[in-house]
């Protein structure tokens, strides 16, 4: 039997589960009796296929390959019964776990249904949610534990030495970069937070201006908003924002 | 309007997850009512239709929230840089459908059913917040548990997971399977 | 209703942020039309004045928001303070990570990471009563030390700080990013 692969229709399987239930179906086999030899012999050219293309989930696709084999070896062994002691088929585990995985993948379809039928939806979302809020800088809503620990991973990749508050030779104050930034926002609706720190080369600058930043928002000289954990924030004028 | 309805409206306006009867009854306080949020919903549901409103009041989560009606969809899609939601990937879908029926459960529960590693697909699940990590299981290896959110049931517009389809059983899917074959 | 406000009503909706002419009009695409936004929406707010909503247009920004009217912020304060849901600010977030991992810490140990002072987002963590201190350190400053509380815990379904998810077992569900370049 010749198979025509395709790298297509081999990254159309979620693994090798996924690839032995359309090998069941396409040859019409009965899951309960799997012909292990003729199931093993196409899988086989799949996982070549697989390990050609250099596909990240290769590595299961060849453990399963490995444990299709041991069956059939074990399948060739002559069965010596003992007493009234049943024998297990050797292959009843892999048909258990076809089973199983089955019957998520059907639940899987009926997710992504429900997902289509969701998705012309929106949410509103409060434009301002909280009229009482003080607090001005970005708020993260519903903090996840998975923030928790992205955040500290972050914080900690990024903490190269203490910054002690050594008086450094100052090259740019703070009412310059406020200058600066306002200037700016004559100009522009909004700044990228990312966009300006390209702009400078120093990293005492950099500290001004977000400094010059802070204490715009404070002032309600600007706005600062962030829509997820580590975007860019976007600065735009604030209420008490003045044109020149 | 009478003033209940227009408190639980300015409520559904203001809230960014679903209004439940516990919270609305929390915001009014004193000014406490024996009706039942359910039927000042149903008041405001039926003037929403009246006036042909963009919007409607959705049961999602345990509680009710404002939803944008279907057909304004093709509009909203231009507010989006990413020309409105992503969808999920089919490998995301399985792990999520394994972790909604299974929860809790450890990454290693995932995978054995999935029969392939699925790192990436938790990752973007908990990225997207559909997923999150609550505690961890008792046995030796002490591995994380995973659980659905409720962002998880305002994405697939669920009550709750009570209201998941119901994971049909082995035999159910070969009677059909068989059936499709004659 | 006429098709236009009701787009317009959608929009509103689906966006947090002023709804200006332009995106408006990004929006519309194909089905392009000389009407201003603002006569659309003086339109919307004549029906909203009507039908007595709890809400009005407001003019913010270069563009336009649903806003709730001030009359309602009692109740939608109550909908903030008895929130299910954790709502921190990048800078408290960042604090909490701190403790989390690190505790019992000090102070100057939270700033050394940050690099900036972090008075006010321990305050807001201590209001919350998500950190607590407990007792001092021993060197010669005897600086207060911060941990994190039982409600926190609680909120984040663990049995203690050690059930925290490890650096490890963050960076294995971060790790697969690069084979799935591949």
């Amino acid at each position: 039997m010749k198979n025509q692969l395709h790298r297509i229709d081999l990254e159309m399987f979620e693994g090798p589960l996924d690839l032995l239930l359309f090998l069941i179906k396409r040859d019409e086999l009965n899951i309960y009796d799997i012909p292990i030899a003729q199931i093993t012999k196409n899988f086989l050219d799949y996982v070549q296929l697989a390990k050609e293309l250099q596909l990240h989930t290769a590595g299961d696709f060849v453990l399963m390959a490995a444990t299709l084999m041991k069956i059939k070896a074990r399948m060739l062994l002559p069965i010596e019964a003992e007493g009234d002691e049943e024998i297990e088929d050797p292959r009843t585990e892999l048909i258990n776990m076809l089973l199983e995985y089955k019957r998520y993948k059907e639940a899987t379809t009926a997710f992504a249904a429900m997902e289509r039928s969701e998705r012309p939806h929106y949410y509103n979302i409060p434009a301002a949610w909280s009229p009482q809020q003080e607090d001005h800088t970005a708020i993260l809503e519903d903090v996840k534990l998975y923030d928790i620990m992205l955040t500290f991973q972050y914080l900690i990749k990024n903490y190269e030495e203490p910054l002690t508050h050594s008086v450094a030779v100052e090259e740019v104050t703070l009412t310059e970069q406020v200058g600066f930034l306002s200037g700016l926002l004559q100009a522009n609706a909004r700044l990228s937070f990312a966009g300006l720190l390209a702009k400078f080369e120093s990293r005492l600058v950099v500290v001004v201006t977000f400094l010059a930043i802070l204490e715009m928002l404070r002032n309600r000289q600007v706005k600062v908003k962030q829509s997820n954990l580590f975007d860019d924030l976007l600065i735009s004028r604030g209420s008490n924002f003045e044109n020149e | 309007m009478n003033e209940l309805k227009q408190i639980v409206e300015a409520l559904l306006i203001a809230t960014p997850e679903p209004l439940t009867e516990a919270r609305f009854h929390a915001c009014l306080g004193e000014n406490e009512t024996k009706l039942p949020l359910a039927e000042i919903v149903e008041g405001l549901t039926a003037d929403y239709e009246k006036s042909e409103r963009a919007y409607f009041i959705k049961e999602v989560a345990g509680g009710y929230q404002i939803v944008t009606r279907a057909e304004f969809e093709p509009y909203i899609k231009g507010l989006f840089s990413k020309s409105g939601k992503l969808r999920l990937s089919q490998a995301a879908l399985e792990t999520l459908a394994i972790v909604s029926y299974k929860q809790p459960v450890t990454r290693n529960d995932i995978e054995s059913i999935r029969g392939v590693s699925s790192d990436s697909s938790l990752r973007t699940l908990l990225d997207r917040k559909l997923l999150e990590i609550r505690g961890r299981e008792d046995g030796p290896g002490r591995a994380l548990l995973y659980r659905t959110s409720i962002e998880f049931l305002q994405y697939f517009g669920l009550n709750s997971v009570k209201d998941l389809p119901r994971l049909r059983e082995v035999e159910d899917i070969l009677a059909e399977d068989e059936e499709d074959l004659i």
